[in-house]
């Protein structure tokens, strides 16, 4: 079982303004072990493993690769060594093909033919197919995946670092990427796995350190342990368990129908005849493979996407070509997938961010004048129910970290008592504690008589939370299903067809 | 001793233009030179025309200026209002054609130089092509125009005439430009009225000729610059500030030429043979001396109506609103 | 090792105490200059900075101020909105030449009847002329994506030209002996703009420029719509969750700052400058960018970013005037106040730290 | 009746000041900033070009140092907005600003001194003409086959990627404006050594600005950048050649021709591209936004 350590922390410290991200952190990761790293958002994951690749210079401690010292002065360097990094953020040049961005990421790439053809190679060896000659932008979240891995892949590294790479991956592409990352291991790589999916870690990880305020807390092989109990050794306390009693479906509240919309950008997925009925105290979980519409039904329902007359009905009032104030309030809230930038301005204040949305509802508004001192009570309503940790709500939304934005997002809509709430992705990337809080809270909202739509690919999570269950397929919708009975098997099937999937088998 | 006598200047571009503004400086340097300690002299250079100008000029008659010239037509207006505010202080408005009781104004005629380059130009051309940059289509360049034209023909009936126009008084580029293109079209020899050195420079990479605007230019002698017509405002200068210092002062509109020195034609280099040398010379004397108008009938207008009859010549109202081209002159101007 | 670290909200000590710098480092590299080329440094920023308000002709000269501030504080209210917005622009010269045009025109086709309705007529014309010359590069991003940045600066150098057509041809003034130019409107009554109290310097221009100012405050801070037109700024795709449509928005920045553009140009027509000619645009619209910036694109700096630079034109020529300093210092010394600005806006974002040591 | 060829061997010197400049602001915009202050840098090159020209004899000598003064300037620029984050367009506007006032300040003793005569190249067409269509290619090939190329690109597409992969954001933009600024100098001083061969103030007119506009004109791409200067150096030349062939033409109208051209074709490569749907190609990602490193 014991092979030699590749990788060993000692006492690494690393202090920022007001922050100690992580405090006397050692821990070794051997040769061909999945180990993984584990803490709750801000636990200081990311500040280690980034120390690691040389963005980020400790402040105390040394850090030993193959037993000689690794203090590397700059990625480049750390690479140079044998360390590779799939970052949390991709971090990926849109406009640019696969080739090229493989070769960015390389210290020595090959000539363009060459690098080409190992790409090939190697993409194909290991399941992960790829046309070198592609532009990022054209390619779906798997994919980029594929890219940062393949770049990493190149290298031959000795340690492949992972920053939660499978939180926009579907079961099948995360179980892909698990046997990759398998094979690898097989070959003598250490890999650090960073993951807020604690089954995933149960099931694939040979050992874990854990973090809570950038100190390790504890050490533990998972698949000893459950997923509350290593929520558990996170948080330091106990997991909330969640409450889904106390809901019965009533009467239609929202109707699609006919749903039809071009793309809207040439990236984009078209809808395609869209139809569903949504009753209140309901929650319908709409799975699927991301960019197969998921983004083009939540701005069709959200109102940033027009749509024909007739095609989104709630409660007997027509919204199809309504704008998103009207549909707020008409009560058609929805809270989009990417917190930083399209349900917040990064940039403005909690209390302006209230306004983004809540205008209408709360009366933060009138006659289009802003009532400032509104909207600051309603920010700090949202901050104190939902426990959003900031100093306050004059911070910006961008200082935030993700978990709490996410439950600040969440709660901002939650709190201005829709009559439908739709939510993308609501844990994306979010830790145990805090997705666990922003679920109990959709649980309540349908308690208290309103419908949710949760569009997820978490299967995981749609299980636990909807009643039925569709899925999207490029922009087309399945039939829902009640959730209760239905298999993770079933579901995959439901799924079938989504592109990619076929070839990737290895 | 009394106080010297504050002279201000208000120009429309930089003083080192090498053109138009340069040569009002050279003017406003005369008065220094020649009155010494007895003027202070003072200037405002890159003034936009409009509310800027007014306001130069209320600065200089703020700062004690008892004379003020106002070297743009575009100065025209705002002399007059400053002109009513400050009856005590004298204006002279360059181009221009309002006056008041302390606003004089002065203008050359150049047509009296184009004249003599005209005829240096009909000479010289062998492809009977003769190429001119206008900057605006307003009555002083068209003046221009049609004498030069008028004497190039007089001297060569074949000769033709290619107009091009810049919309620029200075614009090195676009001049360099309109030169390549009416050096295109097979002219030979290039007249300008617009005040950059870059026709010039084209002309002398295809082995043409052309002529000095507003300043000697005799960097480019003497080829592709074979002479000049140059603007001397020292003489006009010397003399008004003259009489405002004996006191003698008074409104009235000047236009000055060849005769009084306000109209200069450059050295005319050895490129030119001495035969077309002389002519041009006998021409310029005949202008000076008043023996000669350079708008002189028989002369038709470009539509073929008559304008000048036998021996009439052109009146001073005619030519400063001159808005017509001369007969043989096959273009239109742009309206 | 020193090294900056971003603070959480933008200090507004240093927002107010920046701009005081910036003048200062100003007037230090600036006296550098001036002593290098011979003159007497404290002499020719004396002449710059304080004979224009407090000097021997200030009667005169602080007036002109708000003649030279107003037409920059109008337009460049409107460009901020757009700028803040992420809307970039930069044709407000064109927008102020058309406005003027249009206004103009107004006037003329109405001399020489007296009328009250005249000057009204004119403000809505020359604010129509401005929008619609700036509907232009909207209407073309929205249909067909085209830059905004380029379609509008070429669109200047359009109309320069249409002005050279207009002061040569169809508006040139029939009594004016063939030379170039319009009518003069100083000389037309109704349809003139002149100094509203004698001596003061404000006509409506200067009113205009003032309510500029306040509803441009009061939109970007009070209302929603200004709310919108930050966020489009700072993050298109939450603006367009939150309800902004882009192209709207695009519409409506374009037209607003290309209506406030358009009426500077018609106050300036009607008022200071006169007449149109070839010339008539005389650079404000550039020059109006740089107040925004200078300004932080906010309301009440610009009222003050647009005061001080008219300060150094009016300074600059005071300074050609009483010692000879050629007129590109004040270029020099404009683009100099400008550096020293943006660089020590540094500060008002970001901390200089000690670097934290083991 | 006009011959074709001639009047492009018209537009090949008429586009040259604008290619150049555009050429250099193309590496700048792809390297994700956005310099405004084309027209600053192409008179200090003018003046210093012609300084040094005149006062070596050598009209090369004078090439060199505009491209040195235009870096200089640059430099300037790029001190404000990679060390102290300054706004990239309102220090592009102070640098035009800046640029064309001190120009005008120390090229007054330059004033009507003649430059130095230069040998034509092939064709009896500038040297620095064929030097300027020599470096489409070369930027086309500096940016798609190199590696240096593809960092620069890689850098002006997203500046947090290039930095977490260990690129130096800060150090690859400041040797792209730099570059900007010689390719910028060199196109003034190309009006003031080759076209005009003497030094005034205000030689420029406007050509940074038309530089700048060819460089949204091309998409950001080398070979765009020589269609567009072409297209204006075409239009303007074949306008001025129009009206020299006394063909009757609404002048007016014609001298607004290359402005309203340029607008034109930009309609329609936006349009195709909007409504073709195709892929990227367009602004490069990071344009404009200033990068901050913390470590
Ligand atoms: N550049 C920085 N400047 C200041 N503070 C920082 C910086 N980077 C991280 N921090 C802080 O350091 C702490 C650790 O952050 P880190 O990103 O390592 O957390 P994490 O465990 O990766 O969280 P998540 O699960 O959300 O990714 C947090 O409090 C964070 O706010
Ligand atoms: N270093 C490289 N390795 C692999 N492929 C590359 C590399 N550089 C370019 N390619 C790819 O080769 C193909 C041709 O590249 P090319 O540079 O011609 O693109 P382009 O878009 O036409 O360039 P431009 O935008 O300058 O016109 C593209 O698919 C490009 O992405
Ligand atoms: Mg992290
Ligand atoms: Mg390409």
């Amino acid at each position: 079982m014991t092979k030699a350590a590749v990788f060993r922390a000692e006492g690494i410290g690393k202090s920022y303004p007001g922050v100690r991200a992580n405090d006397d952190v050692s821990f070794s990761v051997g040769s061909g072990r999945i180990h993984a790293l584990l803490g709750e958002n801000g636990a200081g994951k990311s500040t280690l493993v980034k120390m690691i690749y040389g963005l980020v210079r400790p402040d105390d401690g040394r850090m030993l690769l193959n037993g000689q010292p690794h203090d590397p002065s700059d990625p480049r360097a750390a690479r140079a060594a044998g360390v590779a990094m799939v970052f949390q953020h991709f971090s990926l040049f849109d406009a640019l093909t696969v080739a090229e961005n493989i070769a960015l990421g390389m210290e020595n790439p090959p000539p363009r033919r060459e690098l080409a053809e190992r790409i090939r190679k190697v993409s194909h060896d290991f399941g992960l197919p790829l046309n070198p000659a592609r532009r990022v932008v054209t390619l779906s979240a798997g994919e980029r995946q594929r890219v940062e891995i393949i770049r990493c892949l190149l290298q031959d590294p000795r340690l492949l670092i992972m920053d939660e790479p499978t939180s926009v991956l579907t079961p099948q592409e995360a179980d892909l990427l698990f046997a990759t990352l398998r094979k690898l291991a097989d070959q003598g790589t250490a890999i650090l796995y960073i993951s807020h999916k604690l089954d995933e870690i149960r099931t694939h990880c040979d050992s874990a350190t854990i973090l809570r305020h950038g100190k390790v807390v504890d050490s533990c092989n998972p698949r000893d342990h459950s997923a509350r109990e290593l929520a558990a050794m996170m948080v330091g306390g106990e997991m909330r368990v969640i409450d889904r009693s106390g809901r019965n479906a009533g009467d239609v509240l929202l109707r699609l129908s006919n749903l039809s919309l071009p793309a809207p950008t040439a990236e984009g997925t078209a809808l395609k005849n869209i139809a569903l009925t949504l009753h209140a105290g309901e929650i319908l979980g709409i799975g699927g493979v991301a960019g197969n519409g998921q983004e083009e039904l939540l701005a069709a329902l959200s109102g940033e996407l027009r749509s024909a007359p007739g095609t989104v009905v709630l409660e007997g009032d027509d919204l199809g070509g309504a704008g998103p104030e009207t549909r707020r309030k008409a009560g058609l809230l929805a809270a989009p997938e990417d917190r930083l930038g399209h349900a917040a301005v990064p940039d403005f204040s909690l209390t302006e961010n209230t306004l983004l949305t809540a205008g209408p509802r709360k009366g933060l508004v009138r006659n289009g004048l802003i009532d400032n001192a509104a909207a600051r009570r309603f920010a700090q309503d949202v901050i104190r129910e939902f426990d959003v940790r900031t100093p306050g709500p004059h911070t910006a939304a961008r200082a935030l970290s993700g978990g709490n934005l996410q439950k600040f997002v969440i709660g901002r809509e939650v709190m201005q008592a829709p009559r439908v709430l739709v939510v993308n992705q609501p844990t994306w990337g979010v830790d145990a504690g805090a997705a666990a809080a922003v679920r109990q809270s959709l649980l309540d909202l349908a308690r208290s008589g309103a419908g949710v739509i949760v569009i997820s690919q978490d299967l995981d999570e749609l299980i636990e939370l909807s009643d039925r269950f569709c899925a999207l397929n490029e922009g087309r919708l399945s039939d829902p299903r009640p959730t209760e009975g239905l298999t993770l098997d079933e579901i995959g099937l439901m799924l079938g067809g989504a592109h990619g999937m076929e070839v990737a088998q290895i | 001793q009394d106080e010297p006598l504050k002279v201000g200047f208000i120009y429309v571009g930089p003083v080192g233009d090498g053109g138009w503004t340069y040569q009002h400086d050279l003017g406003r340097q005369a008065i220094e030179a020649e009155y010494g300690d007895k003027v202070e002299t003072t200037f405002i250079e890159s003034v936009p025309e409009g509310a800027d100008a007014e306001r130069a000029l209320t600065q200089l008659a703020l700062a004690g200026n008892k004379l003020i010239f106002a070297t743009s037509f575009g100065f025209m207006d705002p002399v007059m209002n400053v002109a009513a505010k400050f009856p005590d202080v004298k204006f002279e408005h360059a181009t221009g054609y309002k006056r008041a009781d302390n606003v004089a104004t002065y203008d050359a005629r150049f047509y009296e130089g184009r004249a003599v380059m005209g005829t240096i130009a009909g000479h010289m051309t062998e492809s009977n092509k003769i190429g001119y940059i206008g900057s605006f289509p307003i009555p002083e360049v068209i003046q221009g125009i049609n004498s030069s034209f008028i004497h190039a023909r007089k001297v060569n009936p074949d000769v033709e005439m290619k107009i091009v126009w810049a919309y620029s008084w200075f614009d090195p580029a676009k001049e360099a430009d309109a030169a390549s293109a009416l050096l295109a079209e097979g002219v030979d020899v290039i007249l300008q009225h617009t005040d950059s050195t870059a026709p010039l420079a084209k002309a002398q990479e295809a082995g043409a000729i052309g002529f000095g605007q507003a300043s000697d230019m005799s960097n480019f002698a003497p080829s592709p610059r074979v002479s000049s017509i140059i603007d001397n405002w020292a003489p006009y200068y010397v003399q008004r500030v003259g009489a405002v210092l004996d006191g003698t002062w008074e409104s009235k509109a000047t236009w000055a030429g060849i005769n009084e020195g306000e109209v200069e034609i450059g050295e005319i280099t050895d490129a030119v043979p001495a035969d077309v040398k002389d002519a041009a010379l006998a021409l310029k004397d005949q202008i000076a001396s008043g023996e000669y108008h350079p708008f002189t009938g028989p002369l038709n207008k470009a539509d073929g109506s008559v304008w000048l009859a036998d021996g009439q010549t052109a009146t001073d109202e005619e030519l400063s609103g001159m808005n017509f081209y001369v007969e043989g002159i096959d273009a239109e101007i742009p309206q | 090792m020193i090294r900056l670290v971003p603070r959480a909200e933008a200090s507004a000590a240093w927002q107010f105490a920046t701009p005081l710098l910036a003048v200062l480092a100003t007037m230090l590299t600036g006296g550098l200059l001036f002593a290098v080329m011979g003159y007497d440094p404290v002499a020719a920023i004396r002449t710059i900075f304080w004979d224009p308000l407090f000097g021997m002709a200030s009667s005169y000269s602080r007036p002109q101020l708000l003649v030279k501030a107003a037409p920059l504080i109008l337009i460049a209210s409107g460009l901020a909105i757009g700028f803040r917005a992420g809307i970039w622009n930069i044709g407000a010269e064109g927008q102020y030449i058309i406005g003027g045009i249009t206004g103009a025109a107004v006037a003329l086709a109405a001399y020489p009847s007296e009328g009250m309705w005249i000057f009204p007529a004119m403000v809505i014309a020359g604010a129509m002329g401005g929008w619609a010359w700036g509907m232009i590069p909207a209407l073309l991003r929205n249909w067909f994506g085209a830059s905004e940045i380029l379609v509008s600066l070429m669109l200047v150098y359009v109309a320069e030209r249409v002005a050279a057509w207009m002061a040569f041809g169809p508006m040139k003034n029939p009594e004016g002996f063939g030379f170039p130019g319009s009518r003069n409107l100083q000389q037309y009554p109704a349809a003139a703009n002149p100094e509203l109290i004698a001596g003061t310097g404000a006509h409506w221009g200067v009113v205009a420029a003032a309510a500029a100012v306040l509803v441009t405050w009061f939109l970007m801070s009070r209302h929603i719509r200004g709310f919108h037109i930050r966020a489009a700024g700072l993050a298109p795709r939450a603006a367009r969750f939150a309800g902004v449509r882009p192209g709207t928005l695009v519409a409506f920045c374009l037209g607003l700052s290309g209506a406030f553009a358009g009426m500077a140009g018609l106050f300036e027509v009607a008022g200071p400058a006169g007449q149109i000619t070839d010339s008539f645009g005389s650079g404000y619209g550039f020059t109006a960018i740089i107040v925004a910036f200078l300004g932080r694109l906010n309301p009440v700096g610009i009222l003050l970013a647009g005061l001080l630079l008219a300060l150094t034109y009016i300074g600059g020529e005071l300074a050609q005037l009483t010692l000879q300093l050629p007129a590109a210092t004040v270029q020099v010394f404009q683009g100099m106040l400008l550096f020293f600005l943006l660089g020590f806006d540094l500060l008002t974002r970001f901390r200089i730290a000690r670097r934290i040591t083991a | 009746m006009i011959d074709p060829l001639s009047v492009f061997l018209l537009l090949l010197a008429a586009a040259t000041p604008i290619l150049f400049a555009a050429l250099g602001e193309l590496i700048v915009e792809r390297a994700g900033v956005l310099n405004l202050g084309v027209e600053g840098m192409m008179i200090t090159g003018a003046l210093a070009g012609f300084a040094a020209a005149h006062a070596t004899g050598s009209p090369i000598i004078g090439f060199v140092a505009a491209a040195i003064a235009g870096a200089a300037t640059a430099m300037i620029f790029a001190a404000l907005t990679q060390f102290l984050l300054a706004n990239q367009v309102a220090s592009g506007l102070a640098l035009t600003l800046f640029g064309l006032g001190l120009a005008a300040l120390f090229g007054k003793p330059l004033e009507g001194i003649k430059a130095p005569p230069m040998t034509p190249g092939p064709f009896r067409v500038n040297w620095i003409v064929w030097l300027g269509l020599l470096m489409v290619p070369v930027v086309w090939w500096f940016l798609n086959r190199t590696r240096p190329g593809l960092i620069l690109r890689g850098v002006g597409e997203n500046h947090d990627a290039a930095h977490a992969l260990g690129y130096s954001v800060r150090g690859v933009r400041i040797a792209a404006i730099g570059f900007g600024g010689a390719m910028a100098g060199i196109g003034g001083a190309f009006i003031s050594i080759a076209t005009v061969l003497q030094w005034t103030e205000g030689m420029t007119a406007g050509a940074g600005w038309i530089a700048l506009a060819i460089v949204v004109f091309s998409n950001w791409s080398a070979p765009g950048v020589l269609a567009g200067a072409w297209l204006f150096g075409g239009v303007t030349v074949l306008q001025l050649r129009l009206q020299a062939a006394g063909v009757d033409v609404p002048v007016q109208l014609l001298s607004m021709a290359p402005y309203l051209a340029t607008i034109f074709v930009l309609v329609l490569i936006s349009a195709r591209q909007k409504y073709s749907r195709r892929a990227g190609g367009t602004a490069p990602g990071s344009l404009g936004q200033n990068f901050h490193a913390l470590r």
